[in-house]
């Protein structure tokens, strides 16, 4: 098929390819990562994740519209206020769902499923009726719209980067907080022995509850860096959550080394076969194969060999 | 692994057995025999092995190196449920009985018949099986308490029922882990009463912490240490061991 | 202790069997018009699903969101028959290749589909519309549960598969009549399944098949196997030290589950006239554990009850008011899990009978109340 | 043969005209009616049906809207043979099942006169067999795939060819278009709209069609197809992209360097009308080509006209694509088939539809073809930072009907 084209084409695109499934990569741990701190560290499955996503979208969407109105010379540097905003809102309400709902259900995982499931279809009618049935179009400073000539055939979208950047900030930040500093310390500790953790000091609600805030945090500025690249409307986080979920069963639940492997190893799977591939069948044979594999190694690419 | 055991026929023979986990040896190269109607106690400190060496034996840790042999067959390739119908039977740490059943459905569920899914569907609750049913409760002194919620039995009792659970089965290796751990000293005294009943005719291997219930029951002890045999022999003999001495009382 | 009957079918299940039999066969169809009634024959074939997952998730702690798959394979099946026989040669006579069904004449296919053919016939459809999905269950069930993969992860696996299928649906138009379903059907032997009159019958053929259904798993649960299935849930590693082989009794809950959503979704497309892939996917199939988590995950006539009162909630709800429609069924959800894990049969169960036992006692203070067995005692 | 039909059809009518003089005192309401619908002296009921719940509400809303304000304005001209219009309105829920009840409910129980909806094929599949049934009319909105053509519908968007055909040739003659990259969600319409694009490109323009693809209904990333788009290099892109996908590929698009404004390639839509650009952002799809119908910015006096009412109805800032124009003709089309068959009844007025004229239309001048479909102009507008499209073409004449075209299956 490439018969056509000359070898300096060819070597653009596939870079570009590449570029492309880097992008992908991104997206995909920005997405798996909240989820993945929940569920590997709690055994919570959110279903609600795709709803917190959207919520920061919307208050990106909010942000610019208040910049835009008040402090049209600020509106350049909005986006970074619309993801601290998106993070703090959707960490309260992590918090606060943790509160109502979530620690009554710590033994009973699979009921935190439908528990979540249900606080999705309220986000959304309440989406709906906040921000009407209609996607909401968020309009980005131009900084960060467009690309930068690399070559000519080649041009690196700046909100790709921006997007790679802010995994790259949130990923590192997660490893600090989860294996340098005390608090990581503590959430490990609750999660290998819940009575021990407790019986030496830790406070254990207090962990769970910043843990799951944490994780809605981050689910948050990752849709608030969606903005950039998707839809924002009342139904959109639904795109998202059976992606996710296999991103993050597929690297081994319980090591987030293994969700950013599992994400790189599916993004490049994906934008490989899209490009060889019609979109459809590509996501098609993607998901068969990941669950193909789930199937043969059930424990996902990272687990560790525990005593049992 | 002395002179005399080799070439004569054991219940179990436990050879070169090891297994790490990610590089940490829980069991290391461990060999031990066990006799026809032998009560063999495994003793030794926390970490040492002794549970894991159990889950090994019934299959349910996969050893990395080393053979399983009871009766001739080797173990280590079978499936759980296949163990258990080769005669082996096992007795956790926590009592491990069905809380939501009550206490004549436990046993029912352990009588050795109808195990697969069609058995399971067509199994009557004949004649046999009840009256086997009440005959196992009466030696567990549950008999008063057939149609009790299991998890309303106090935590002895639940210790009672899942040794009659095993005995149902009637497995020719019965192995214990810890059965009398958290029990009253009225409790452990029909406990050991028990024991010496329902070990007439098996072999029984138990792992316990209280030294006056091993001297009560051992034939043989063998002390583990670090995943290995330390010390091997009667009651006596362990005790008098130096090396048993440091380790116990060395820290 | 005497077994036969009495043991599979005490005298209250009975009763509370015949009482549903008489609600959905004589009181419904006395009291509503065909309109109406159809719609209760609609959610009557969602309770198939329920009850299924009632057996593989109450009792078994299977937890499938994927039961749509099943669903959807089965009314598939049954759609397949239907449209094969609406499309006859004189029928499509204006298509370029007459005798085959429309959609696939728009998207030039111009014969047959290998896999489309032996669907002529209607006792291979019978027995594929079990068949089909049971052979898929025990595929996808054996795969994992021989390799112990459980409860979260096979939750997430089984999400996944209905995702793929419902791509794959739409996809493959040309096999399939893509996002719009297989639509438009309208004899089955010659019989007209659009009057009122093969409505009623429909009706009475599906609470039939239901019932049935409701006595086979009350079999299951009342048999060693259920008692297995509670103890499974309970402690696993137990049971497998008690001899028995897991993962096949995980395996054939699973295929049962699977074969009694078949059935639904064959009675669906019988009832509603055609089948889309929109009852295939991700919602469907978690909707279809909302009517069971509502009516109760442990009583097989809680999840039949559940799915008529979501239903009916939904639709009355949704008529008056569309915007709250959802805040209702989310919080209900979050409620019922939350505060009544057992859903309405166990409300029923731990405060109206114990008072109207109390109010039979006092009645006439004979008959001690029957042992309840099915209490969860899980925290 | 026709004749004799007719002529049987006119004795049944007398029979049943004559018999029903017997029990109804009321001559007028008798002749215009004489199948049992809900008209009475003063006033004729018709039913509103679709999603205003679920995912498909984000779409339909614009219909319903349209619809309402039609019918709204009838009756303040007097309403449909002297009777003002009464609205029984049923939510199908995005649920097509629904669609289907809700239907039946509507012709049996309430016995409506016609029906106003449906918006996706799905719903619309679903819902004919109770219209055929039932005898029921149905006027459905939306731009569509074509081959269906049934007696109880009214189909007042285009079918497939009216919207391609035209758009194509335009980009063939004008832009000299010579190779074609066709791109879609993963469904039937945009199969099906390739499908016929493809044998048109190939076929009648000679030209080359370079790739062709389609990505699961909300899909979110499309940089791998734009990368294809970049190595194939065509000179245009024919896109069908449906719902949220279209967001994302369209800010993709503007982020991976392509400026369409540039129009190279040349980004030709017939999915985006100016209520999605709402979602998308009108600076993320600056320059882009559309082939409708109707534009909101058409600048014919009936628009200006009909924008201004629906905007005094429905709030200033809303907008008004190309099927919101269509589910406003419905109304207007049902009543002047009313009024030229002197009678509500269905056969009657399904009789009088062909050859119905609509010299009011917001579009301009419409004209439902025997096929039951419009005669309608193709226009191609191209898509302004504002979000609304600037029309830089239109058909000369009105493009005729084709839902089973030949050739192109």
């Amino acid at each position: 098929m490439f018969a056509e084209y000359t070898a300096s084409e060819l070597t653009s695109i596939f870079a570009m390819q590449g570029f492309a499934g880097l992008i992908l990569f991104s997206v995909f741990v920005l997405m798996a990562l909240g989820l993945a701190i929940i569920f590997g560290q709690m055994g919570v499955i959110n279903m609600a994740h795709g709803e917190f996503m959207i919520l920061g979208a919307y208050i990106t969407y909010l942000t610019s519209n208040l910049f835009s109105e008040y402090a049209q010379n600020l509106f350049s540097g909005y986006f970074f206020v619309a993801m601290l905003l998106a993070f703090m809102v959707t960490f309260a309400l992590g918090a606060l769902v943790e509160w109502a709902m979530i620690r009554h259900l710590y033994k009973r995982p699979l009921d935190t499923l439908l528990a979540t499931w249900g606080l999705s279809l309220i986000l959304q009618q309440l989406y709906r009726t906040v921000f009407g049935p209609r996607e909401v179009g968020v309009t980005l400073p131009d900084w960060l719209m467009g690309s930068y000539p690399l070559t000519d055939m080649i041009e690196i979208p700046i909100n790709g980067i921006f997007v790679m950047c802010i995994t790259l900030v949130i990923s590192v930040g997660v490893y600090f907080w989860m294996f340098k500093s005390r608090w990581g310390g503590q959430v490990r500790a609750v999660v290998q022995n819940r009575e021990m953790a407790g019986a030496v000091g830790i406070n254990t609600e207090k962990v769970d509850r910043i843990t799951f805030a944490l994780g809605c945090g981050i689910a948050g500025v990752a849709g608030s860096a969606f903005t950039m690249v998707g839809s924002t409307g009342p139904t959109s986080g639904q795109l998202y959550i059976v992606d996710t979920f296999l991103v993050v069963v597929f690297g081994g639940a319980s090591s987030l080394l293994g969700t950013i492997a599992s994400a790189f190893t599916i993004s490049q799977a994906q934008s490989t076969m899209e490009f060889f591939l019609s979109g459809s069948m590509a996501k098609v044979l993607t998901l068969l194969v990941v669950v193909g594999i789930l199937m043969l190694r059930p424990q996902g690419l990272f687990s560790l060999k525990i005593r049992k | 692994m002395t002179a005399t055991s080799m070439g004569k026929d054991f219940v179990l023979s436990v050879e070169g057995l090891t297994v790490s986990f990610d590089g940490f040896k829980a069991v290391n190269d461990l060999s031990f025999y066990v006799d026809e109607n032998e009560i063999r106690v495994i003793i030794g400190p926390n970490g040492a092995g002794k549970t894991t060496v159990l889950d090994l034996i019934c299959g349910r840790t996969r050893a990395t190196e080393g053979s399983i042999k009871f009766r001739g067959k080797e173990l280590t390739k079978l499936k759980e449920h296949q163990i258990v119908h080769a005669g082996v039977g096992r007795k956790f740490q926590n009592p491990s009985i069905y809380e939501d059943l009550t206490v004549f459905e436990n046993l029912e569920i352990s009588f050795p018949r109808g195990r697969n899914v069609f058995g399971a569907l067509m199994f009557k609750r004949d004649k046999e099986v009840i009256d086997k049913v009440h005959e196992i409760a009466e030696l567990i002194f549950l008999k008063d308490d057939l149609n009790k919620q299991a998890a309303l039995l106090s935590h002895g009792q639940k210790q009672w029922l899942e040794i009659g659970m095993l005995l149902i089965q009637d497995p020719e290796l019965l192995m214990l882990d810890e059965p009398v751990a958290g029990m009253s000293v009225a409790e452990r005294k029909l406990t050991a009463e028990l024991l010496n009943k329902i070990t007439k005719d098996r072999s029984v291997i138990v792992i316990e912490h209280d030294m006056q219930f091993v001297a009560d029951i051992a034939n043989r002890v063998t002390v583990l240490h670090q995943g290995k045999v330390l010390s091997e022999g009667s009651m006596d003999k362990v005790q008098n061991d130096p090396k048993v001495k440091e380790v116990y009382l060395g820290h | 202790m005497s077994y036969g009957l009495r043991s599979f079918l005490p005298k209250n299940d009975m009763i509370n069997i015949l009482l549903l039999a008489v609600l959905i066969m004589v009181i419904f169809p006395l009291s509503m018009d065909i309109f109406r009634l159809n719609l209760v024959g609609k959610y009557l074939s969602y309770a198939f699903v329920a009850l299924g997952l009632v057996l593989c998730w109450g009792y078994g702690g299977i937890l499938s969101l994927g039961q749509g798959v099943f669903f959807g394979l089965g009314g598939y099946c049954m759609a397949m028959f239907l449209k094969l026989e609406a499309s006859s040669p004189e029928n499509t006579a204006i298509q370029s290749t007459p005798g085959i069904p429309d959609f696939m004449d728009w998207n030039q296919l111009t014969a047959l589909p290998w896999f489309w053919e032996p669907f002529h016939s209607l006792s291979f459809t019978m027995i594929a519309i079990i068949a089909v999905p049971v052979i898929f269950a025990f595929i996808v069930s054996v795969a994992m549960f021989k390799r112990r993969v459980g409860g979260v992860y096979f939750a997430i696996i089984t999400q996944a598969i209905a995702a793929i299928l419902t791509i794959l649906i739409i996809g493959q138009q040309g096999y399939t009549g893509g996002v719009n379903g297989i639509t438009d059907l309208r004899t089955l032997k010659g019989w007209d399944i659009r009057t009122d009159e093969a409505k009623y019958i429909l009706y009475f053929v599906c609470c039939a098949l239901l019932i049935g259904s409701i006595l086979v798993a009350q079999f299951v649960r009342k048999s060693k196997l259920g008692r297995l299935l509670v103890a499974m849930r309970d402690k696993e590693d137990r049971v497998r030290f008690s001899g028995y082989d897991v993962s096949n009794f995980k395996i054939f809950i699973f295929c049962l589950a699977a074969a009694f959503s078949a059935l639904g979704g064959a009675m669906f497309t019988l009832q509603v006239g055609f089948m889309s892939p929109s009852f295939v996917g991700i919602v469907p199939s978690i909707e279809m554990v909302i009517f069971c988590a509502v009516g109760g995950r442990l009583s097989l006539l809680g999840a039949v009850y559940g799915t008529l009162l979501v239903n009916w909630a939904k639709t009355v709800f949704s008529e008056s008011f569309p915007e709250l429609w959802l805040f209702g069924l989310g919080a209900l959800f979050i409620g019922v899990v939350l505060a009544f894990p057992n859903g309405l049969a166990g409300v029923y169960s731990t405060y109206v009978e114990p008072m109207l036992a109390k109010w039979l006692k006092s009645l006439k203070s004979a008959r001690p109340p029957m042992p309840s067995s099915t209490a969860d005692s899980r925290s | 043969m026709l004749s004799k039909t007719l002529s049987s059809k006119l004795k049944k009518t007398a029979l049943a005209l004559s018999a029903s003089l017997l029990l109804t005192p009321t001559i007028t309401q008798a002749e215009v009616n004489t199948t049992g619908l809900a008209v009475t002296d003063d006033s004729v009921t018709v039913g509103i049906l679709h999603s205003v719940t679920g995912t498909m509400a984000i779409s339909e809303t614009g219909s319903v809207q349209a619809e309402k304000l039609a019918i709204e304005q009838i009756n303040a001209m007097g309403g449909v043979l002297g009777r003002q219009i009464k609205i029984i309105q049923e939510d199908g829920a995005s649920d097509w099942p629904t669609f289907a009840e809700k239907s039946k409910k509507l012709l049996v129980n309430d016995k409506v006169a016609a029906v106003f909806g449906c918006w996706t094929s799905a719903s619309r599949k679903a819902a004919l067999p109770v219209f055929e049934q039932y005898n029921g009319m149905l006027y459905y909105p939306t731009f569509y795939e074509g081959l269906e053509q049934s007696p109880n519908v009214i189909y007042t968007g285009q079918e497939a060819t009216q919207q391609i055909l035209e758009g194509l040739d335009w980009a063939s003659k004008t832009k000299g278009a010579k190779k074609f990259y066709l791109l879609g969600s993963d469904y039937i319409w945009p199969r099906t709209s390739n499908k016929i694009a493809r044998k048109h490109i190939e076929n009648v323009l000679k030209a080359k069609v370079v790739g062709e693809e389609y990505y699961p209904l909300g899909h979110t990333q499309f940089n791998s197809v734009i990368n294809k788009i970049k190595l194939k290099k065509p000179d245009v892109v024919f896109i069908s992209v449906v719902g949220g996908s279209n967001v994302a590929f369209y800010k993709q698009l503007k982020a991976a360097g392509i400026d369409m404004t540039k129009e190279s390639p040349l980004f030709l839509t017939i999915s985006v009308t100016e209520d999605e650009i709402l979602g998308i952002g009108g600076e993320n799809i600056e320059g882009i080509y559309a082939s409708m119908k109707y534009f909101q910015s058409l600048p014919n006096d009936n628009n200006k006209a009909f924008v201004e009412a629906f905007k005094k109805k429905w709030g200033k800032d809303i907008v008004i694509g190309d099927v919101t124009q269509a589910a406003y003709l419905g109304p207007w089309l049902w009543k002047a088939a009313v009024e030229k068959a002197g009678s509500f009844d269905v056969d009657k007025v399904r009789e009088a539809s062909p050859g119905i004229e609509l010299t009011t239309a917001p579009e301009g001048y419409v004209k439902v073809h025997k096929n039951h479909h419009l005669w309608s102009k193709t226009r191609i507008g191209v898509a302004m930072p504002d979000g609304q499209y600037k029309v830089v073409y239109e058909s000369d004449d009105l493009i005729e009907p084709d839902p089973f075209p030949e050739g192109y299956q």
